[in-house]
């Protein structure tokens, strides 16, 4: 109904396959983005920072990694979490035994580390399919985490395996208050999700849908699989492996291998599985969804003042429930939904 | 505007040598040798399970035979690779229409101008200023694939909303894209209505004498064959029983065996 | 205005062209959606490109005095060429590109034509077979090469071939092009429009550029239009309306032109170009708002209440609110609203949102309808005009719009009603004469100068001219009533049901109608009533949308009945005809006017049978099919009566 | 090197090798019926465990009658997952209803949690896990009698089941549906109860595991990681082949053993976790398909 597209035609390639063709979306948009930038950082409370926001933004930065390997390209990964620990642990220790290296560069480092490790577990991808390949991302998830603690070098011979992230300082500044960090993470999410959105409405992004679709025909057509996939296997593992050294250096301080556990794999499949898998704006949703719903549940908890453990065990139950749930009712997540409703809105008044 | 006047070469492009293929004992193609000349329409058919799709499958690689040669670009092989094929401009449609379920039409189509795009992972993900020139340039080719099949009107549909015939037709401008030097067709026409029919055989035609593309073709409907193709190979149970012009394939009394003992 | 009239008193097209490529140069000059986005020509470039199309056809051999015909969908390039020919003094001769073979062919031989520029493949087999048989088209030039590729025929040249011949050429004659349009005069011929006329052999109108200029010069006056316009011009070429919007005016106001991809594309790009002028014939305004019901139909309850209801809001105050008339404030707030989530979006929806000025002519439009697109706040008004004027006589100004009037004389245009109630009209912009026909010429042209539109009118109360119909078509019954075919049947038409109707009447006892029913709107009504049918004719057959349409009649009647001078008139009896009435039969003319005397033949059986009151009557009928076949549909069709009405002469 | 030893610790992973077998049968039993490659299998077998542990302590009944009642939830358990998760997702891809499973795994989790309370449990079967005294005595090698115990259960189960789906209606029809779906309800199989009554049989052979794994290492969530063991087995020994998953399941219980006894003290220990998955992979890349499983050819 807010929308009126009569009279925006397109004369050009460039703006016909614009990031947001529609006007009012462009105005949405930046709307949105002004928020995020300008709005919450004056109202937001230290809380809402670090303990929605940041870890928001974070997550839906790992999703878009994970649903570039498994929402675009089609293969499904059970080790998005491992990928972030070696994100985290790599920027760690360049950041340690490379002293004055910029923080974001020990960033980008971490992410290739990621990506390496990625290519290296993406190789069985070209002669196994489907959850056999999940199930050597799982072997990886373990493998990973068994390597940051066993070998202390990684976590730099701290005893507990607990490592506390340096102090993020760009050009002499210093982030320390929560909101500089916030302001960081977003910059950096917001960056990284417009590169992907650019990576599949290109030809990069149509080769990995090809492969999801229709393998045998991609290859035909002239994609070579192995370096589809592993370009996908790259791209996300680095996505995650920068979203893992945010996770260490913009929320949580200090870590230990362990909070990178198969569990943390599984909660970002989920983000996508419910946001919408193939979808930039999923993974975002999807991110928001499963931070806000576990505080959702404890405050139910709390407002009938249910034992806590309760609290956990709804979660798990919920989380099942729903991805069962989204799975059979609308596969595509809350993105087709929010799609649709943008449908609705675009034929007002009309049904069709 | 079809027939032998247009052969005005007698070129070989493509020459397969007693090509046979088996399946764990399963016997699909057997000692079939056949040649494509530049520029003609070659039809392959025969009754269900002849082996037809298998040899297009040999031609483009994706199955690999365990006998014969290939002969091609001059070159002999024991076999051909899938993106060999596609790179030395081999492009083909399948039986069952194999699109990217996920993707617009013209998403569709533009994946057929990928090995005619190069920019790099960085420029795409930035999507610098040649990416954008690159994009649009190959945008303007998939255009002209999409008016010249006459689906404007479609050209954003996801391509599983789609009818069959509008599929099939998708699928074809997806081969046309990668502007093939040899086009394989598996049964374009297979489950379409008459007119849908009619408007595939004239696309197939004007591919040929207006793109001048060499066109390899499956089909059922005698008819069509006859319209279309310049020359038949005809296969039962995986073995060449006829190979020749329409006319006298038609007339062959071993095709005729064939064809009414199939079924 | 007047100004604009002086300052382009003088002017040529092709000197308009120079000027507006003076300008705007960088201004778009013509759009045309294709490859899936709009191309776009600025005004320097199409004068650029008219350059090199003028040389390459002076290159070929096209010389002043020349016609040059020109076939095909609307096309920035075609519109070009118009231009073309007029810079070397040529005459354009713009064809219908869906007309049959015949049609074409007697235009070309009327008008001998040399030159022709055709659109596509179709376009050139058309005129290749055209040719087979005479000296005609010599040379022909195509826009679209696609399939045509291996033609071989002589004087076959490649639109981008002719641009080549002109750019040597132009380089070989240095200040050709300059001097051919300085050689053009304000009165030369600057345009040939063949009239389908509703009789006889089509006739070429020959119109000057003194009388087009001022024409367009005219209309972009009255409605103060501006170079920010944008049209889309998707009427036939051929047709005066479309050459007065798309082509005169848009010069002289330097409007941007928009063709649209393909003619089944038309809606789709009416709403993404959104035009801000904007001209349709009633039909298509019928066609919208009918799908806009249908549409509404499926919507969710919830949204239909609130359609309904801020379409009756719309109906109280919208008009007052659009003329600019005080409205009661509670009416403006719900208008307010309604503005807000239905009839902006509405109008989003059907591409209509950003028009300042909407035009409907050619044939009557119903006052329900008119009403409807005025309500939401399209400004949509009726001119009245004919290709003999340079379809400019009557408008109606901003704020004095009604649907039963055509508006008042247009600036520079001399209206009267001739004592036998024929409007008759005298301006600049009239015809020079009917090509090679002086006859008809003198038919239509008297002594005076005044023009005879043929059509029967009234200047109501304020000056506003009134048709009632064509004065060859008024009729009076046996006992004396006046019967006005074409009165009658428009007030059937604005009938959603009723397509088209056809009456007679003239020396009869009574007014008989044949009635075409609208296939989509029945077919709906029929769905909702679960009702089955496999296609018009079974459709057309059924008891119950015999009834349906007798409802229909018998309230036109009742509303004849009110009116003093037609209250005698009131149909009878009826038919549904078994077929579409269709121009490829000649049952209707190019712009689909009935061609009452032809059908009354054709349909001899049906006509009797209901004039002695029969049931039933089985009748047989020639059709050419959608392909060009022919054949025959046969049927037998129910004939029946409707109710009529006493004559209430105290409404009068 | 010690071979008493050697031959001890290959036992002994042989033994638990039998434990995972008996995990990875689940897993088959589900993957051959209805393509679904069940992760909660896992949280299935802790959920046995838990519920029948409950049952009793709830009921102060001793465990071997709880057991009863426990099969009946594990039953119905079996066919709700069957109508609720697996009908409206047929025919959907195997990814689907893999992450499907995923989904279910924590529903499970939270829900057994929730009803028997998180902390871990001990779970007494009444068999003391002391070396056979006799092999001991003669041959001077270790094996735990318990262990001994629940191989030969599992030997049982195998044993009963072949029989069940050699001899039964169902069972027959079980395998009819494995070898082609489309050809099963093409001669009026009902897939739909076939599928039901695999599940439920898949809950008791969880439960079964349950009880053996509980009874060792205490009933705790870390039994549903038990399902992440079994994962190694199924891919070396096939997903379709229950001989497979014994084996599978052996091979990986004595050289994830060895592996961890020999190779281990090198790298710091605890190689356990990761060794036969990467063991796994290695063999994935040769034989995609498993040491018993089909070969798939890719038609087009």
């Amino acid at each position: 109904m807010f929308y009126r597209e009569a009279g925006q035609f397109k004369t050009t390639y460039q703006s016909d396959s614009a990031l947001f063709p529609i006007l009012q979306d462009k105005i949405g948009v930046l709307v949105g983005l002004a928020i995020f930038f300008l709005a919450i950082p004056l109202v937001a409370t230290p809380y809402l920072f670090s303990a929605i926001l940041i870890p928001f933004l974070i997550f839906s930065l790992a999703a878009i990694g994970l649903n570039i390997l498994t929402g675009y390209a089609g293969q499904l990964s059970l080790g998005s979490a491992a990928f972030m620990a070696v994100g985290a642990f790599a920027t760690y220790n360049f950041m340690l035994r490379i002293p004055g290296k910029p923080i974001l560069v020990a960033f980008i480092l971490g992410g290739i580390s990621a990506a390496l490790v990625g290519i290296a577990f993406g190789l069985p991808s070209l002669r196994i399919r489907g959850f056999y390949l999940a199930v050597t991302t799982l072997a990886m998830q373990f493998f990973v985490l068994w390597c940051l603690t066993k070998i202390p070098w990684f976590t730099n011979y701290s005893p507990s395996g607990v490592i506390r992230a340096q102090q993020v300082v760009i050009l002499g500044y210093v982030f320390d208050s929560q909101v500089s960090r916030y302001l960081l993470t977003l910059s950096i999410v917001s960056l990284m999700a417009l590169m992907a959105k650019n990576m599949v409405r290109t030809n990069l992004g149509r080769s990995w849908m090809a492969i999801r679709d229709m393998d045998v025909a991609a290859e035909v057509i002239g994609f070579r699989p192995l370096q589809t996939k592993l370009t996908a296997f790259a791209i996300s593992a680095f996505y995650c492996g920068v979203a893992g050294a945010l996770f260490a250096y913009t929320y949580l301080g200090t870590v230990e291998p362990e909070a990178y556990s198969l569990d943390l794999s599984f909660r970002i499949l989920f983000m996508i599985i419910i946001g919408g898998m193939g979808s930039i704006l999923g993974s975002f949703l999807g991110a928001a969804f499963m931070t806000l719903l576990p505080i959702g549940l404890n405050m139910f908890v709390h407002h009938f003042s249910l034992p806590m453990t309760l609290a956990s065990n709804l979660e798990l139950m919920t989380f099942g429930s729903l991805i069962i749930f989204f799975l059979i009712v609308e596969p595509h997540g809350l993105a087709r939904l929010w799609q649709i409703g943008k449908e609705k809105l675009r034929l007002w008044p009309f049904p069709y | 505007m079809s027939g032998s006047s247009k052969l005005d070469t007698d070129e070989v492009i493509l020459d397969m040598r007693n090509i046979s293929l088996s399946f764990g004992g399963v016997k699909s193609l057997i000692d079939v040798s056949f040649d494509l000349k530049k520029h003609e329409v070659r039809a392959i058919i025969g009754p269900n399970g002849a082996g037809k799709s298998s040899m297009i499958n040999v031609i483009n690689g994706i199955y690999r035979p365990q006998k014969g040669e290939i002969i091609y670009h001059g070159k002999s092989r024991k076999s051909m690779h899938p993106y060999y094929a596609a790179s030395t401009g081999i492009a083909r449609t399948f039986q069952n229409i194999a699109l990217f379920r996920g993707m617009s039409v013209l998403d569709n189509i533009m994946t057929g101008r990928n090995l005619k795009m190069s920019s790099s992972m960085l420029m795409q993900a930035l999507y610098w200023g040649p990416v954008q020139k690159n994009e649009a340039k190959h945008r303007r080719k998939a255009e002209e694939i999409i008016d010249f099949l006459e689906i404007q009107h479609i050209r954003k549909t996801p391509v599983n909303r789609l009818a069959y015939g509008l599929q099939k037709r998708v699928e074809l401008g997806r081969a046309l894209a990668a502007e093939p030097e040899i086009l394989l067709l598996d049964e374009p026409m297979a489950g379409m209505n008459v007119e849908e029919k009619q408007d595939m055989c004239r696309f197939i035609l004007d591919v040929n004498d207006q793109l001048g593309t060499t066109i390899v073709l499956i089909e059922h409907d005698m008819s069509i064959v006859m319209e279309l193709s310049d020359r038949v190979l005809v296969l039962d149970h995986g073995s060449k029983i006829a190979d020749g012009g329409p006319v006298e394939v038609r007339n062959d009394p071993q095709v005729i065996k064939a064809y009414l003992g199939s079924n | 205005m007047k100004a604009l009239l002086e300052e382009t008193k003088n002017q040529v097209f092709p000197s308009l062209l120079l000027e507006q490529a003076q300008v705007r140069g960088n201004k778009p000059a013509f759009r045309l959606k294709e490859f899936g986005i709009w191309q776009t020509w600025t005004w320097a470039e199409i004068a650029q490109e008219v350059r090199l199309l003028a040389c390459g056809l002076a290159s070929l051999g096209y010389q002043r005095g020349m016609n040059l015909a020109i076939i095909g969908n609307n096309h920035p390039r075609l519109y070009g060429a118009m231009l073309a020919a007029q810079s070397l003094g040529g005459v354009p001769v713009p064809l219908y590109q869906d007309a049959p073979v015949v049609d074409i062919a007697y235009a070309l031989q009327n008008a001998d034509i040399q030159f022709a520029l055709a659109e596509d493949q179709e376009q050139v087999d058309k005129l290749l077979d055209i040719r087979r048989d005479n000296e005609l088209v010599g040379t022909i030039i195509y826009e679209d090469p696609k399939g045509l590729q291996d033609y071989r025929d002589a004087g076959l040249h490649a639109y981008d071939h002719l641009l080549q011949l002109g750019c040597d050429y132009d380089q070989a004659h240095p200040g050709f092009f300059e001097d051919q349009i300085a050689a053009c005069q304000p009165d030369d011929i600057s345009i040939m429009l063949y009239t389908s006329g509703t009789t006889g052999r089509p006739k070429g109108v020959c119109l000057s550029h003194r009388a087009m200029v001022s024409a367009g010069a005219g209309g972009v006056g009255f409605d103060n239009l501006t170079d920010k316009e944008n049209v889309l011009s998707y009427l036939p070429m051929a047709w005066a309306g479309d050459h007065f919007f798309s082509y005169a005016q848009a010069l002289v106001g330097g409007f941007t032109v928009n063709c649209p991809e393909s003619p089944d594309t038309v809606m789709l790009d009416l709403r993404e170009i959104a035009p801000t002028y904007y001209f349709a014939p009633p039909r298509i305004f019928e066609g919208m708002l009918t799908t806009v019901m249908i549409r509404m139909e499926d919507a969710s309850w919830i949204k239909r209440k609130m359609f309904h209801y801020f379409m009756a809001v719309a109906k109280r105050a919208g008009i007052d609110i659009l003329d600019g008339k005080p409205a009661p404030l509670l009416d403006r707030i719900q208008y307010a609203i309604g503005r807000i989530v239905v009839f902006g979006p509405l109008k989003d929806v059907l591409g209509l949102s950003r028009i300042r000025v909407a035009y409907t002519a050619g044939a009557a439009i119903g006052p329900d309808l008119f009403r409807f697109y005025r309500s939401i706040g399209v400004n949509l008004k009726q001119f009245y005009g004919a290709t003999e004027t340079c379809a400019y006589v009557c408008m109606q100004p901003d704020g004095e719009v009604r649907s039963n009037s055509v508006g008042v004389p247009a600036p520079g245009v001399e209206v009267k009603i001739s004592e036998r109630g024929e409007v008759i009209v005298r301006s600049v912009s009239m015809l020079r004469e009917y090509y090679k026909n002086s006859e008809a010429t003198a038919e239509v042209l008297d002594e005076d100068g005044y023009f005879h539109t043929g059509d029967a009118g009234v200047f109501d109360a304020d000056g506003h001219l009134q048709i009632i119909d064509r004065v060859a078509d008024l009729g009076r019954t046996r006992s004396g009533d006046l019967f006005a075919p074409n009165y009658i049947e428009n007030k059937l038409k604005f009938f959603s049901y009723i397509k088209e109707a056809v009456t007679f009447g003239d020396g009869l006892d009574h007014i008989y109608a044949f009635v075409n029913i609208d296939m989509e709107a029945v077919g709906n009504w029929a769905e909702r009533r679960g009702l089955p049918y496999s296609g018009y004719t079974d459709l057309a057959g059924k008891p119950q949308v015999y009834e349906l349409i007798a409802e229909c009649l018998a309230q036109a009647n009742q509303d004849l009945s009110r009116e003093t001078t037609m209250a005698g008139a009131q149909i009878k009896r009826f038919l549904i005809l078994h077929k579409e009435l269709d121009p490829d039969d000649g049952e209707l003319t190019r712009t689909r006017k009935v061609r009452r005397r032809f059908i009354a033949e054709k349909y001899k059986v049906l006509l009797d049978a209901l004039i002695q009151g029969k049931d039933a009557q089985y009748v047989e009928t020639q059709v050419v099919f959608e392909d060009g076949r022919e054949g025959m549909v046969a049927a037998t069709l129910q004939l029946a009566d409707v109710k009529t009405f006493p004559v209430l002469k105290e409404a009068a | 090197m010690n071979v008493i030893f050697f031959i001890e610790v290959l036992i002994g992973g042989l033994l638990s090798g039998v434990m995972y077998a008996m995990v990875a049968l689940g897993f088959v039993l589900i993957y051959k019926a209805s393509g679904v490659f069940n992760f909660a299998q896992g949280a299935m077998v802790f959920f046995a465990a838990a519920t029948c542990l409950g049952i009793s302590e709830t009921l102060g009944i001793s465990i071997w009658w709880a057991i009863l009642p426990t099969i009946l939830v594990m039953i119905a358990l079996g066919l709700a997952t069957e109508r609720i998760v697996l009908r409206p997702l047929v025919n959907q891809n195997e990814i689907t209803l893999f992450m499907a499973t995923i989904g279910l795994t924590f529903f499970l989790e939270g829900l057994v949690q929730a009803l028997w309370g998180s902390h871990a449990k001990a779970l007494d079967l009444g068999i003391e896990d002391i070396p056979l005294s006799y092999v001991l005595d003669n041959y001077n090698i270790m094996i735990s009698q318990f262990d001994l115990i629940s191989a030969a259960v599992c030997a049982l189960l195998v044993t009963v089941l072949t029989l069940l789906f050699s001899h039964t209606k169902t069972g027959r029809a079980l395998r009819a549906v494995a070898d082609d779906h489309q050809a099963a309800l093409a001669v009026g199989i009902p897939l739909q109860r076939v599928w039901g009554v695999v599940w439920a049989v898949a809950g008791i052979v969880a439960l079964v595991a349950g009880l053996l794994w509980g009874a060792r290492n205490g009933v705790q969530f870390a039994l549903t990681f038990t399902a992440l063991k079994a994962l190694p087995v199924l891919i070396l020994g096939g997903f379709t082949s229950v001989p497979g998953a014994i084996v599978g399941g052996l091979i990986i219980g004595a050289s994830e053993k060895l592996a961890e006894v020999y190779v281990g003290p090198l790298v710091g220990g605890g190689i356990e976790g990761w060794f036969p998955y990467v063991l796994a992979m290695l063999f994935l890349l040769v034989r995609p398909e498993g040491l018993f499983g089909e070969k798939l050819i890719r038609r087009v």
